[in-house]
């Protein structure tokens, strides 16, 4: 197997990279190349993947590098390999504020949390436990819990939620906290204010 | 690899926070404290390009030294007897910062064999990309007129703003100048969407912002071709 | 140069579909291989990407496939995003102190610093190359670093780390500052403590 060209290189790190097949046309672009060059670069690059457990397939309108059938198994193995079972403590904390107040946005969650919640929130979200639930009065999105939520905690509703020992958060107290939280935006020195940089650091 | 970033001459790339600068300073025969000129410590802190590399962060840190070395040049400009009696207090303040000092070198000295690394695997990308799915379920029955409804609810007018749902800021303009400029240096021009593809609305609001800047400078000159449509960022020079 | 062995290119296509780097052990579980024979597998795997675009490499914990630097540019263009920003060295210290002192809260940061770390921990939350790890007992948020963290300072893990003792200031070097510090006169006031961390989240 010949080394591959600078060029080929270049094509090979864009098809590992790129999320979808790259028209001819998108390579010339990335690379400043020829179509002829592409051509030959391509050709020696599905010839060095001969053998391998990748090949390059020319799918969806333009080029993918792609795992060869034989490898399936190993890969459907991956696929089903359980995701990250366990809840981070950042999204634990985040699942138990939306559970008790929602809906319940981003912001409200972060000054509760006193770091920024965006990160946990997102991820809850993927992952199927929190969903949004419309809008609040400023626009910000709400979240509430999701069915998956329910059944992976076992839960009927709201009301299967445990009661929190020192506070009262059902019904208009809930309300009130919520209030409060809305209300500590408009707030300079609100206490629990997230600290946010100036710039990225 | 030897890291000495306390040997270094004194510059915006060896200067690693309030702490760091003092001891290169301290640990520096050649500089009296007492002799240095504050306006040139800024100088050969952040250089003459300042405005071009802003650092929040760092200049904030530099500001807090400033104030301390001010303040410690002003005693002794106010010529406190060489002779007189330590105070123990101030001998006391004076030990626990040199602990301070002692205690911080190793990690600004470790920054330093971090960047050491970055530079080395800078040029490494990862794929990252999610497996595919399970075959996502068919859609249970859909309502196309829950889909109008939906865009309808979109395109009304909001409500009057509140500030309560203001997150708080944390992308600024010189940051996005600079990420601007860097991707302009390709020399190449750039799409505006593909630009701030992904990024919420304010980051785009604020690239906006950094691109007008940058046009503003005469780095740069942008054209949309349709209302509403993508805006091109052309580099001052690049062929059309 | 050899065709890969089926094992090779059971690798092979692993790496390239995986995410995040794949331990030894998930190889293992993966291929139902043992450990003596994923070793050949990689190392052949290794070789036989010499000469090509991308790499095999071990970090964050485990192997994974990746682009080599010399295609890093048209990688950007790819991705139409600027090159990886510059850290900042308040970004750089920051990282310094979290990955010796992991899990490690924003108030012993800045103690360590000797100026708050907020606006510097929340950037390098954003950039995901910090992460949270829970909190403390007061109730701080602890950090740690992320996996794009390994992969950006291109480390396996916390062991690729050289011991801090290597980077402590010697005796010599240790005295001479403090009496540097002692004829640069009376300071009832010490500069450090101007800049005293601000939070106690």
């Amino acid at each position: 197997m010949t080394p591959l060209s600078p060029l080929g290189r270049q094509i090979e790190a864009l098809l590992f990279l790129s999320p979808e097949p790259l028209p001819m046309e998108a390579l010339r672009e990335l690379t400043g190349a020829r179509e002829a060059a592409l051509a030959d670069a391509l050709e020696a690059l599905a010839a060095r993947h001969e053998e391998g457990g990748l090949e390059v397939a020319e799918v969806g309108g333009g080029f993918a590098l792609r795992t060869r059938p034989e490898t399936a198994e190993a890969c459907d193995r991956l696929r089903a390999r359980p995701p990250e079972e366990r809840l981070s403590p950042a999204a634990l904390e985040t699942l138990a504020v939306v559970a008790y107040l929602e809906p319940v946005t981003r912001p409200e969650i972060g000054r509760l949390r006193g770091v920024a919640a965006d990160a946990a929130v997102a991820g809850l979200v993927e992952r199927g436990l929190l969903e949004e639930a419309g809008r609040a009065t400023g626009g910000a999105v709400q979240y509430r819990t999701s069915l998956a939520f329910q059944q992976r905690f076992g839960l009927r509703g709201a009301e299967d939620l445990p009661p929190l020992e020192r506070f009262e958060l059902s019904g208009p107290e809930a309300e009130e906290l919520r209030r409060r939280l809305a209300e500590a935006g408009h707030m300079a020195e609100a206490p629990g204010a997230v600290a946010e940089p100036a710039d990225g650091a | 690899m030897s890291v000495e970033p306390l040997r270094q001459p004194l510059s915006l790339d060896v200067f690693e926070g309030s702490l760091d600068l003092l001891v290169t300073l301290l640990l520096r025969e050649e500089v009296d404290l007492f002799e240095l000129a504050l306006a040139e410590l800024v100088g050969a802190a952040l250089g003459e390009s300042a405005l071009d590399r802003f650092d929040a962060a760092t200049a904030s840190e530099l500001v807090v030294l400033l104030a301390a070395l001010a303040e410690l040049k002003s005693r002794r400009l106010l010529g406190e007897a060489e002779d007189e009696e330590p105070d123990p207090d101030a001998v006391e303040a004076r030990e626990r910062l040199a602990e301070r000092l002692v205690a911080g070198a190793p990690y600004r000295r470790a920054a330093a064999w971090l960047a050491e690394r970055a530079a080395a695997c800078a040029g490494h990308r990862y794929r990252r990309l999610a497996l595919a799915p399970a075959a996502a379920p068919a859609p249970p029955q859909g309502e196309p007129r829950a889909l109008a409804e939906a865009m309808d609810r979109l395109l009304r007018a909001r409500p009057a703003p509140s500030l309560a749902h203001l997150t708080p800021r944390r992308v600024s303009l010189p940051a996005l100048v600079l990420r601007l400029r860097s991707a302009l240096r390709q020399g190449r021009q750039l799409s505006f969407d593909a630009l701030v593809d992904g990024v919420d609305r304010l980051e785009e609001a604020m690239m906006l912002l950094a691109a007008l800047e940058v046009a503003r400078r005469g780095e740069v000159r942008l054209e949309q071709a349709v209302p509403f449509g993508d805006i091109a960022i052309i580099p001052v020079g690049a062929p059309t």
